[in-house]
């Protein structure tokens, strides 16, 4: 049995984990988003992944202009605060990428039964809207002792989970605090998981609103400083707003894009 | 009295609107604004909750997205992303929902997600987020959104986030438990689903705006309420807190 | 529209909350024990309660010697690392009690179905066991997607959710910390909620692994140093595993316990 | 060679059990011995996971109950209740469930319920608390009980936790998804199930135990293994470590 998470740089890392093919969910959400973890998908030129993530953001922009994407999992794909994803609207636009689509509630419960070992979740939601006539994994349930109809989402089937957080020990024990999202689901949701951190300590200490994910449910951890950039990472770096508008600029002209695929 | 543009009178407007609420759940732009303008005027106990798990921001700028560190470094609490819409949204724990919107119909059902076919999109939008379940469960939503033909149109291509269906008794008939929408504040003026019918009627204009504006600039044929009313326009200190909030 | 929890005596706020005949939860998973808020109930001479708890220990034994309960909703009754809860025990062997059943994994989902605002939730658990043969709130639910067999268990319907924590702000926003329980969830999980503090404080600073539940989710606060003992508050004061000792030589005999009651 | 009780032969049996395991689901009493054992012998990374909340726990001394403040504050994390039995138990993140006994039967099921009739209980125990999801969902089952005949008997009155059924096949065909108990230690011998029957059977005697004495202290015709072996004795690491845990 495994007992400690292993620290590999984040090339061994995606090279020994992420195959062709995989369901690979990269979350974070707007904080600690694992940027330098999706790039590095690019450079090992993955492909046919179905990408899953709540909100598919600037990293999804790139790993799909860059075509590793066959599917993607999602439930709100935009340039938070700046306005869309050229290269994901592109390519939904061109009918070159498979979608699935649901509303963030929907997908925090598919990730809370992943985590679950649960084929699936009961929630409020859905109805009357359009989504269920274009999306399968969503259904009808009946309360067995109201008989009050309800929604099920189907658990998401993770090959890999991968993370950005603030921290581990030596032993891999990783620690991430702030507003953390789904991260905590997507690794215990997942067969296999990366968690690149800003830093590697020898001892970790309390942080408010702090979220430790032990040595032995942690697959590999990669110290990646910056590793989240150009979102932010609470004690270590701001969000790059700037950033972010001017990927909008790059995103929107193929040429543009494709220049900045080859210089990563 | 100082001169004002229709976003400020449509963002001030939308502030009063949480003058007696105890907690509303915030989308990002306009509704964000709107809401951290009632925190610093009428309502400084108004509890902020944004999607990312901030509860009870107190945000000293306004945050450019929906998870930004001031929100979580300020809140009374933080939530998981999970617990954010189950231990909270969906029990109807929130009062109000504040919502934006691309496209609305004449039962304030909301469209976020394309326009035109999904499967062969004329324009793809970002989709759902937060916005189904905060229109669903919270105790009631007011949306904010500028109003022209292409926002404002007869039959939204993709139901996003249900308002109120297609009218008298669908919220009930799809077991919906917060009241729905029960403003769409904009720049010209304030619908409020009628009673009875519960389509989207023209209950207030903002100053210096007229009736066959609000229409013309409506894509279904706009009713008005019997007594239309004139909005009060923004207080010297309304405008100057929004415009300190908006330069913070 | 409630906005602050309101801050009042302990005695103010079960006369004014607790009604004969509420469905009431005193929860504290050994730490954090609502003790004095149980014995107030005692005070006041509740009646026909039922009583929801996963592990009805001392508290609920004198509750239900006391004859405040008519029921009891539980996963696990006992004195723990001592024995038996003798009156408990007493009143189950005379059929004095109604009793409904659980394990601590269907009585946690029953809290966070009450949380969520759902009817029920969904688990694996009870399969092959006798309890469902007893317990008529365990049934059999298919999973819309997989065919798969799970377990749904109701939600509970709370009337009263009761705790302690370590402290509370002025204004009533209530904050926890160390192993926390099912709290969080009997406090969100109840139409209305009582919260025993050790101190009523001017502002909370960061605990590790801090629960805290904002002003506006709380019904009343009030300041009862000590209101956990014999359990723990950590920081405050340890477990008085002497008390709970001493607990099963008053509980034995009926006599003793009488006298215990007389002089509450 | 220092004298020993056959409680301490148990507790040492069960600590070695933990030898190769990563994390153990920790019930309290004889399993919590035995468990913080390993840690101090033959496991020094052994994750020991207590109901209450505690992952990782690392107590200076045995805990009298399952949430004493001594394992949250050692502890790796700390997850809500809900938490450990959603996130933790029941995907079989946990390789091993050390549980106790009131009666057992010859098939492993676990009765901590009650004595006689439910409706009309002779004696009431205090019931399943997380015993039946651990039995269930575990990797694997490791029981240390006192062999009696009043714990060892034919037929449970009660079944909380289930072990191997109605014996081959039952775990599967009620969808248990961890394979149960593997060995039941106590104070005579081990007991493991038949790999076919999956009924219980005599594998080892603790040195000075005959298979009689085992036999007389089993409510069922207890089988004995082909190749009945013979414990190997604490040794005098194991005894002082045990020792030195059971006073501090």
């Amino acid at each position: 049995m495994r007992t400690h998470a292993e620290i590999t740089p984040l090339a061994d890392a995606v090279a020994d984990l992420v195959r062709d093919g995989d369901t690979v969910a990269l979350e974070g959400f707007t904080h600690l988003i694992p940027v330098a973890a999706g790039q590095e998908l690019i450079r090992q030129r993955k492909r046919d992944l179905t990408l899953v993530r709540m909100t598919p953001d600037i990293v999804y922009d790139q790993l799909i202009g860059a075509g590793c994407a066959r599917k993607l999992i999602f439930s709100w794909g935009g340039n938070p605060g700046v306005g869309s994803l050229h290269r994901f609207r592109a390519a939904v636009q061109a009918g070159e990428l498979e979608i699935e689509e649901h509303s963030h509630a929907g997908m925090a419960n598919r990730y809370v039964a992943s985590a679950s070992g649960l084929p699936f979740a009961v929630m409020r939601g859905y109805n009357g809207t359009s989504l269920p006539e274009h999306t399968s994994t969503i259904k009808s349930i009946t309360c067995p002792f109201t008989g009050e109809q309800l929604t099920a989402v189907p658990a998401l089937d993770l090959d890999v989970g991968i993370i950005h957080a603030q921290r581990a020990d030596r032993d891999g024990n990783v620690q991430l605090w702030g507003q953390t999202g789904v991260q905590k689901e997507t690794v215990l949701g997942a067969k296999r998981s990366i968690v690149t951190v800003e830093e590697i300590v020898d001892e970790l200490d309390d942080k408010p609103y702090s979220v430790v994910l032990p040595r032995w449910v942690v697959t590999r951890v990669c110290e990646v400083p910056g590793g989240a950039k150009p979102s932010y990472a609470q004690g270590y770096y701001d969000r790059d707003n700037v950033a972010y508008k001017a990927w909008d600029e790059i995103s929107r002209d193929k040429a543009q894009f494709d220049a900045w695929l080859e210089a990563l | 009295m100082t001169a004002y543009e229709a976003d400020e009178m449509m963002t001030v407007e939308a502030a009063r609107r949480l003058r007696d609420t105890t907690a509303c759940f915030v989308g990002i732009g306009l509704p964000s604004t709107g809401a951290n303008l009632a925190r610093r005027t009428h309502n400084p106990d108004l509890v902020l909750v944004y999607e990312a798990g901030a509860i009870g921001a107190k945000p000293p700028s306004l945050p450019l997205s929906i998870g930004d560190g001031m929100l979580g470094e300020t809140a009374d609490t933080i939530a998981s992303v999970p617990e954010i819409f189950n231990y909270w949204v969906q029990p109807g724990r929130i009062e109000i929902g504040f919502l934006g919107a691309a496209q609305l119909d004449r039962y304030a059902n909301i469209n976020t997600t394309v326009v035109g076919d999904y499967a062969n999109p004329k324009v793809r939008l970002p989709g759902a987020g937060g916005a189904p379940e905060i229109a669903a469960s919270c105790g009631e939503v007011v949306i904010i959104v500028r109003q022209s033909p292409r926002a404002f149109v007869e039959q939204v291509d993709f139901i996003t986030s249900v308002g109120h269906g297609d009218g008298a008794g669908a919220r009930e008939r799809l077991g919906l438990r917060g009241k729905g929408p029960t403003k769409v504040i904009t720049d010209l003026g304030i619908l409020e689903p009628d009673p009875e019918t519960r389509e989207l009627t023209l209950t207030h204009l903002h100053p210096g705006v007229t009736a066959e504006q609000a229409r013309e600039a409506t894509g279904w044929d706009l009713k008005l309420a019997d007594d239309l009313q004139t909005t009060e326009p923004p207080t010297e200190e309304e405008l100057k807190a929004l415009r300190e909030l908006l330069a913070a």
